[in-house]
């Protein structure tokens, strides 16, 4: 494919998801939790209900575009924790070696042993459903992939000219991570944070499935979409625009992930999976 | 119309993905009572016409002057599936078992109301006193008080097994017992298979050959699997009943039949503004009950006019509800000092009918008023955790309140422990006397007209907010005949009545 | 005797532990170094050679302190420049830097070459503006690059240019020693005249003293004063330019050179002389390995010395 | 090869040691308890009695460490402990459950490597091509659903609207009850090994001995039938073996929509009743499982890439 | 005699949009049938696009834009993908540079040296690779029966290339084309390959087209240089005349930028030529070509 397709499609969806999360306070017509009326519950789209209206007469459109700041916060927040923890401990794991390398290994190792979904199912139970808790559940979960990208790159770069050179100069230890590793090892990890983005959003709305997600009154897509699924006979938009939602924003996570590594990283080396 | 024999019977059991154990002294779910219904008979059982515990295996009782000693005379054509027939020994058998402190089994606190199981329960003694072999086919009771045994024994957790078998492991994976229906096979997480049992002491009964009881508990997939006719009954959430009810080739067989649950939010005391009475009464006020029962809950429940149900017997029929008046609960909370409003949090389970759903359909109606609804959602196990720790600032549950409408008002006797029932800290002196007075009455007219005044009591003190009474719905196809409007549970349905016509899929016929 | 020399290697011996796992301990280790010694005097060209895998790089990094020696010591004026009293990363920068092989992996893609030269300054508490850009600009002319281009990103050089400011950052901080490892082995044929002619140059200008790893033997005749021979962790031979060029001795030696493919050959400039023949060892001596197969790098070889045969010039030599 | 394999099999144990550790202590701090959650439906009545004694007869009013020592002691001993709820040795609960969910992760893997390998192969010859256009887009969609959503809608249309499967359950264990949750399960591992496959085969294509291959007058398909498959092959193992060791975990929401008696249901069960033993030892055998298929896997790509078992 | 191979006029680049990018700019020469041709020059200056072309392996970007590639009479550039590849491997084979990556990780040598007999002789496998053994004894592989069931990643370098000789030349090809078949070896290693190349076919009469950046591997190796720049092919001669008597600016740059051995010990140490300062105009490089009129092949009579 042309390179950029992927980048220009997934760059435009994110943009959208971002832009209606920025902007849903100016772009709902209602209140996403407060402006429920019963009598007008299930309403079918029309022109003032544009996605209709769900099974507590809420604005189904007004919560989608609230819902966008839930999924933006939950895919960013629980990737930045991801990336921080894995990049701390891949990064310094290559760069140090020794015991301590020996100890992150292990310790990824132990996390990709764990399916994701269902650590962040035991964190769940033990912090509670609920927006925080999903944080950090899915922010614990899935740096290990993180955690080998950083890890393998710090290590074909530590042999590098100029890593060696900054440690010639007289730089530190912290020095040389942060001014010549990490800037450099950040292109495939930034990858890997967008694709985990597109699957915390999705994580979530599984774990809403299971009872464990962010609870209303958030309106979170996963929560709506749970909500929905019953309704898909008698008021089918109630399930059908959160669905959308969820699918092309982890869409455009995902195009966007694969078109920043066609850009940065042109042999994959980012995800095996 | 006569009934036809013979047939399978795709049952569905929707509350859990899973049947704990199959040995059904080990679990008080509601899941289990599927399979004990079809496997195990107790000493009572619901008669669900009358809404009265009735006599089971005993062909007759004659009860003592003192309410205290009850003979029961044994039915001689009991059999069990092991082909050992009914005798005294086996009650007694059961009755250890489920007493016996090692087992630690929840039926322990029903039985416990037969005399000598204390100290039976605490090893200083062999034998519970209580309980006397007459011959094979009498057995005597004594109680350590003068209630009505027929609430606690019917249960699933205190049902007959017989005393011959060797190795009690075994009932938790192949159950013996008195009823209609033999175990045949249990695929764990799939469904559990029983049998018609020949040998049934109804005459005639059961009809059908074969009961499949299937595990489904997503909705969504037991609406197609009965829309698509592989299930013969499935219970119905709101959503449901509404779109089933606008099918015209659903909607004429549902049955409908009011439970004894009442959905309330629990209101705890320590949160300063929810002490007053007024505040309480104000939010009742507030809430616009009826119409979050007819849209949101589909009319799917009765709204609730105090704690006790309508198929209680002490339910007062001219006990007006709270009105639905804003502007009552405006001048209330003024009164109270709370006309700018206070905020307080709402521990809700995702449940669909008593959950989340609802705390968020409320939150608007008490926004109005100025009061400040804060859901925290928790797990559903977590839930009785934080209520019965008192770790909470409001809650919403669903409690049985039936069918002994005095056990249901004990809840809010001083003396109940917030643990165990009391779960708002309820007191009222006042309710203590006319609780305690109903408690003491033998004679049942005067005892509901105490209880009655109670609940109304209760009802003026508002320690909840009275939401609704549940209506549960069953859909069933349409050939099948002999389901009973059972009001304790409706998902519970008597198998041996059951039949099913030639209008079936070939395949089930 | 000649002066003190500014660097001495003693008996260096550096070993890797084969498929380093845990599990490995007491595993087999792999000799890269193997008791190698070696001086460097100030302002001379000290070059190594050798085939690849010989420990080279190996001993290069030791010396610049980015590989930790099993064994032996390495002195810089006399004090030590390993081990536990090593001087700290900061005062090391001051007495050797290194020229990478690869120009390309040897700038970080992301600064420009004025934040790379700029920031060891800094490191080395030379903070004023003005004396930054002095200093930048001074060694940017010297590597014969304009300091406009300072500004640049490394992509937008060619890898001449690039081996340039490689230069440049291993001269800012004014280093006595600077290590060179296959310094134009990866440039194009073109131009490793000029980064050699640089090279040249900059020792004269400052008087540097190079140590420098090649396998190139035409440029390490050109550019050495002294070469040391390797082979697999040991010197073999080692003396002044001419006379490993001229008289080699060893097996190893003389086969290395005869190995090289020389356009001089057409031209009639044979070196067939040098190495045709076969060279006694002196009495009592043999070579105790004649360079013709690999020895096995798992086990220390066999004890054998450095024997002078003329003046500064050294042979490997085991006692027959 | 034996030694490595050997080597392959101890070095999973450790990492079986920390995760036993890890839910361990996530399980001994979650809120609420089995005895609690026996009230969840609000329809029986605490007796703290009977709690009391519940809990003794757990085990649960011992301190922590004891009941660590405890744990780790009897799973020295294999021995994964008695379930709260059913009061039976959760290996034989597992047991009972372990089949369904192997034979719908079997079904769900095969229905993706019979799809995604062809597809992602031929998409690679022809890169650009409609055929990889449409291939690579699918797979990024397919990566892109709530899988309960996707399950929800097979189950519309293919049970309900068109009549052609059952739309729930395990049934008499037949392969018609298999299909919609396989395919459901299937679908993500379908969408990353097609892609996987795709950029697998395009490395190799790309590598030197290919270029030599062509050099040697082969034609097109004997370079990929002799020197592309194989190699490719070697990447497709790995990928495959890493999914299919996750699946059993992935295969939680299905289950549970599907109504699969499989051990992903009993665990989501296990952890709302808060009946700890068994979940921590379903955790552990699906850990296990996981391991036990990625040394597998390393095994068998020891056997077909000839560099790994040198070392 | 007529040439084995004959280039002419080869344009090659890659098409974007309408518009064509082109990297060769008209090479043309010839070699004679035992001759050993060699290509130097800068990086990137076509040398492995060239030989791409003759055996037909550009890659998709790439295409010929024009000219003809005659070999033993025929138009390469006009022929059948099926007759192409009959050719291949057969006729004209080729050495590639990095021996490691060249050859199957996942196959035994003596496979894929056999398959070369498979392909183009008929022979079974059975057969073949009894062939195979005798073909790695010819590019004097010490225990051949032994290495022919080796892995690749278990020979050395130097041994690797010996199979892919052993492969390339299994079939008795007519042009062998080696782009830079040493630079990935050590000194003493490409010494022996080297040489082995030069005495193979030179006893088996096969052509070689030689590529390299290294002066002094060509000048062993070759009866006659091409020396390219930019896609150009600047200067044709024989070897020796083209050391002695450089004419294009390039090249004398080239030559004079290399040390080399000896000379220090005999002129003194002197600076070398830096080509940047000595070629003064480098866009005006191409626009002179001095190709020397043919000598004939020493030892053959034309
Ligand atoms: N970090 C390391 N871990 C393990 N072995 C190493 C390490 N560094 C080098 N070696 C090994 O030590 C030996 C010497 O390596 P070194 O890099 O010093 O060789 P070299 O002479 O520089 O070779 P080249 O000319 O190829 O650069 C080699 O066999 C190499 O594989
Ligand atoms: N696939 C391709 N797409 C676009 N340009 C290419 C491609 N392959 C080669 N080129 C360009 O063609 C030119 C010639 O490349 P070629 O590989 O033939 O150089 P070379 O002379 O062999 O150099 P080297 O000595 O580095 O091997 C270069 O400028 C290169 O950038
Ligand atoms: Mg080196
Ligand atoms: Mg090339
Ligand atoms: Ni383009």
């Amino acid at each position: 494919m042309k390179l950029g397709f992927n980048l220009i499609l997934g760059g435009a969806l994110t943009a959208l998801v971002i832009l209606a999360g920025l902007l849903a306070p100016w772009l709902a017509h209602f209140d996403p939790v407060l402006d429920a009326d019963l009598m007008s519950a299930e309403l079918p789209p029309d022109a003032t209900y544009w996605f209709g209206t769900d099974a507590q007469g809420r604005d189904v459109y007004s919560r989608i575009l609230y819902g966008a700041q839930i999924s933006l916060t939950v895919g960013i927040v629980s990737q930045i924790i991801n990336t921080i923890i894995g990049v701390a401990l891949g990064m310094s794991a290559a760069y140090w070696g020794g015991w301590w390398d020996d100890l992150v290994n292990g310790l990824t190792n132990v996390m990709l042993a764990i399916p994701s979904l269902i650590f962040a199912l035991a964190v769940m139970a033990v912090l509670g459903p609920g927006l925080v808790s999903l944080l950090i559940a899915l922010g614990l979960t899935n740096w290990s992939w993180t955690c080998r990208i950083a890890r393998s790159s710090t290590l074909s770069l530590k042999s590098l000219g100029y890593v060696q050179a900054a440690q010639t100069l007289g730089y530190s230890d912290p020095r040389i991570m942060f001014t010549q590793i990490l800037p450099n090892i950040m292109g495939p990890v930034l990858v890997m944070a967008t694709l985990g983005m597109g699957s915390a959003v999705l994580s979530e709305a599984a774990l809403s499935f299971l009872g464990l997600g962010i609870q209303p009154p958030f309106p979170s897509w996963g929560s709506m979409l749970t909500d929905a699924r019953q309704m898909i006979q008698i008021a089918p938009w109630t399930a059908i625009f959160p669905g959308m939602a969820i699918f092309f924003a982890v869409l455009g996570f995902n195009l966007l992930g694969d078109g920043l590594r066609d850009m940065l990283d042109p042999h994959m080396r980012t995800r095996k999976l | 119309e006569e009934p036809r024999q013979g047939g399978t019977f795709n049952f569905t059991a929707p509350y859990g993905s899973s049947f704990a154990t199959l040995d059904t002294h080990a679990s008080p779910n509601i899941q289990e009572e599927f399979i004990t219904q079809a496997i195990h008979r107790s000493l009572y059982a619901w008669d669900s016409n009358n809404n009265a515990p009735v006599p089971e295996l005993a062909t007759s009782v004659d009860e003592s002057e003192d309410g205290l000693v009850y003979t029961y005379h044994l039915r001689k054509d009991a059999k069990f599936h092991n082909g050992k027939a009914l005798t005294a020994d086996d009650i007694i058998y059961s009755y250890k078992r489920i007493a016996d402190p090692k087992n630690a089994f929840p039926g322990a606190s029903y039985v416990a109301i037969i005399k000598g199981v204390d100290d039976f329960a605490a090893g200083k003694s062999e034998d519970i006193s209580g309980l006397k072999k007459v011959d094979d086919n009498t057995l005597e009771i004594t109680f350590a008080s003068p209630v009505n045994p027929g609430f606690s024994l019917m249960q699933n957790t205190t049902a007959i097994y017989p005393s011959n078998v060797e190795d009690e492991a075994t009932f938790a994976t192949a159950p013996v017992g008195l009823g209609p229906f033999v175990f045949k096979e249990h695929i764990p997480g799939s469904q559990l298979v029983v049998e018609k049992f020949g040998d049934f002491y109804e005459e005639g009964k059961p009809y059908l050959d074969r009961v499949n009881i299937i595990l489904m508990s997503e909705d969504s997939a037991r609406d197609v699997a009965f829309r698509n006719k592989e299930i013969d009954v499935s219970v119905l959430g709101p959503t449901q009943y509404q779109a089933y009810q606008q099918d015209d080739a659903l909607k004429d067989n549902l049955l409908e039949v009011a439970e004894v649950f009442t959905r309330n939010i629990g209101f705890n005391p320590k949160v300063e503004a929810l002490r007053d009475k007024r505040v309480r009464q104000a939010i009742n006020h507030a809430i616009n009950t009826p119409l979050i029962v007819e849209r949101l809950v589909k009319n799917k429940a009765y709204p609730a006019s105090g704690w006790l149900p309508i198929s209680s017997p002490a339910f007062d029929k001219d006990k007006a509800p709270y009105a639905f008046d804003p502007d009552k609960a405006k001048e209330l909370l003024k009164e109270a000092g709370y006309e700018n409003g206070f905020t307080f949090e709402v521990t809700a389970s995702p449940n669909e009918s008593w959950g989340v759903p609802i705390v968020e359909a409320i939150l608007p109606m008490l926004q109005k008023v100025g009061i400040t609804v804060k859901p925290k959602p928790v797990e559903s196990s977590a839930l009785g955790e934080a209520v019965t720790t008192n770790n909470f600032e409001a809650f919403i549950w669903s409690n049985q309140t039936g069918p002994d409408p005095l056990a249901a008002m004990r809840c809010y006797w001083s003396k109940t422990a917030q643990s165990a029932c009391n779960y708002t800290s309820y007191s009222n002196p006042e309710f203590d006397k006319l609780y305690e007075a109903a408690r003491d009455e033998r004679d049942p007219t005067r005892q509901t007209d105490l209880l009655r005044q109670a609940n109304n009591l209760v009802q003026d003190d508002a320690p909840v907010w009275f939401f609704n009474y549940n209506k549960a719905v069953m859909a069933y196809q349409p050939w099948v005949h002999g389901l009973a409007p059972n009001a304790n549970e409706l998902a519970l349905q008597p198998y041996e009545d059951i039949w099913i016509d030639d209008s079936a899929p070939d395949n089930r016929k | 005797m000649m002066d003190a020399p500014l660097l001495s290697v003693e008996n260096l011996h550096v070993r890797f532990p084969l498929s380093g796992s845990w599990f490995g301990r007491g595993r087999k280790m792999l000799h890269a170094v193997n008791g190698l010694s070696l001086d460097l005097a100030k302002g001379e060209c000290l070059s190594i050679v050798g085939e690849s895998g010989c420990g080279k790089s190996t001993t290069a990094l030791s010396v610049m302190g980015l590989q930790e020696p099993s064994e032996g010591s390495i002195l810089f004026r006399g004090k030590p420049f390993s081990g536990p009293q090593a001087p700290s990363r900061m005062e090391r920068a001051m007495a050797a830097q290194m020229v990478f092989q690869d120009p390309y992996a040897s700038l970080n893609p992301r600064q420009t070459v004025w934040h790379s030269l700029a920031q060891p300054l800094r490191l080395h508490n030379v903070t004023a503006r003005s004396e930054l850009s002095d200093r930048i600009e001074r060694v940017m002319r010297s590597v014969g690059l304009t300091p406009e281009q300072a500004e640049r990103y490394p992509h937008e050089f060619s890898g001449g240019q690039r081996q340039r400011i490689g230069i440049a950052r291993a001269l800012i901080l004014q280093p006595e020693i600077v290590v060179l490892d296959e310094p134009v082995s990866a440039l194009d044929v073109s131009i490793r005249a000029q980064i050699i002619n640089l090279l040249l140059d900059l020792q004269e200008e400052f008087g540097l003293s190079y140590l420098m790893i090649s396998h190139d033997l035409s440029v390490v005749e050109h550019m050495s004063d002294r070469v040391a021979v390797m082979f697999f962790g040991q010197i073999v031979e080692t003396g002044p330019w001419s006379a490993i060029f001229s008289d080699p001795v060893h097996p190893y030696t003389r086969r290395l050179i005869a190995t090289i493919p020389d356009p001089g050959a057409v031209l009639g400039l044979s070196r067939e002389a040098v190495v045709e023949g076969s060279v006694q060892a002196p009495a009592g001596w043999i070579f105790a390995d004649d360079g013709s197969s690999a020895p096995d790098v798992t086990v220390a070889p066999e004890p054998s010395e450095l024997v002078e045969i003329s003046p500064g010039h050294y042979v490997r030599l085991a006692r027959s | 090869m034996l030694r490595f394999t050997i080597r392959r099999v101890l070095q999973i144990i450790p990492t079986i040691v920390v995760v036993a550790l890890l839910i361990f202590v996530i399980f001994s701090v979650v809120p609420g308890s089995f005895a609690t959650s026996l009230l969840s439906d609000g329809k029986t009545a605490p007796d703290p009695q009977l709690m009391a004694r519940l809990n003794e007869q757990l085990g649960l009013d011992k301190p922590v460490h004891q009941r660590f020592i405890t744990y780790v002691g009897d799973l020295a001993q294999l021995d994964l402990g008695t379930s709260f709820r059913t009061r039976r040795p959760v290996l034989e609960l597992i047991n009972e459950r372990i089949w369904a969910s192997l034979q719908l992760a079997v079904a769900a893997m095969i229905f993706a490597v019979v799809v995604a390998v062809p597809l992602g192969f031929l998409a690679a010859l022809r890169p650009g091509s409609i055929l990889d256009t449409v291939t690579m887009v699918g797979a990024v969609s397919g990566l892109s659903l709530p899988q309960f959503w996707l399950g929800l809608l097979l189950m519309y249309v293919f049970a309900l609207q068109l009549n052609w499967l059952p739309s729930f359950g395990y049934g008499d264990g037949s392969l018609r009850n298999l299909i919609l949750p396989a395919i459901t399960l299937g679908v993500t591992p379908l969408a990353l090994l097609a892609r996987t496959t795709r950029a697998g085969v395009l490395d190799v294509l790309n590598g030197d001995f290919v270029r030599t291959a062509h050099a040697k007058g082969l034609s097109e398909a004997q370079v990929v039938r002799r020197h592309v498959a194989r190699n490719a092959l070697v990447l497709i193992i790995t990928t495959v073996g890493l999914l299919f060791g996750s699946l059993i975990g992935q295969a939680v929401v299905i289950e549970k929509l599907f109504a699969w008696p499989g051990i992903g249901s009993l665990l989501v069960d296990s952890v709302a009743m808060r009946d700890i033993p068994v979940v921590q030892g379903t955790i552990l055998v699906i850990v296990v499982w996981f391991l036990v298929i990625n040394t597998a896997v390393d095994i068998v790509y020891a056997l077909v890439d000839p560099r790994i078992k040198q070392e | 005699m007529k040439p084995l191979l004959d280039v002419r006029n080869l344009e090659l680049g890659l098409r974007h949009g309408g518009q064509a990018h082109r990297i060769l700019k008209g090479v043309s020469f010839q070699i004679m049938p035992g001759e050993t041709y060699g290509l130097v020059g800068e990086s990137g200056s076509g040398k492995s696009v060239t030989s791409l072309a003759i055996i037909g392996l550009l890659k998709k970007p790439l295409q010929t834009l024009g000219g003809e590639i005659f070999f033993e009479g025929r138009n390469l550039l006009a022929l059948p993908r099926r007759e192409m590849r009959s050719l291949r491997g057969n006729r004209i084979a080729m050495v590639f540079q990095e021996p490691m990556s060249a050859l199957n990780p996942l196959q035994t040598v003596g496979r894929q040296i056999a398959e070369m007999y498979v392909q183009h002789q008929g022979r079974s496998w059975a057969q073949a690779e009894k062939m195979a053994v005798e073909a790695l004894a010819s590019v004097r592989v010490p225990t051949p029966e032994r290495r022919a069931r080796d892995y690749p990643h278990q020979m050395s370098g130097g041994l690797r290339q010996r199979v892919m000789i052993a492969m390339a030349l299994a079939c008795d090809p007519a042009l062998l084309i080696a782009d830079e078949p040493t630079t990935a070896l050590d000194v003493t290693v490409q010494a022996e390959v080297l040489k082995l190349i030069r005495e193979l076919c030179a006893e088996r009469g096969t052509a070689v087209l030689f590529i390299s950046h290294d002066l002094g591997v060509i000048a062993t190796m070759c009866q006659r240089v091409g020396v390219m720049y930019a896609g150009c092919l600047v200067e044709e001669n024989a070897t020796r005349d083209l050391f002695v008597s450089p004419r294009h600016e390039y090249t004398r740059g080239l030559l004079g930028a290399l040390p080399k051995l000896g000379s220090r010990r005999l002129h003194g140490r002197q600076r070398l030529v830096d080509i940047d300062s000595f070629i003064a105009d480098r866009s005006r490089l191409t626009e002179t070509r001095f190709i020397a009129p043919r000598n004939p092949v020493p030892g053959e009579a034309g």
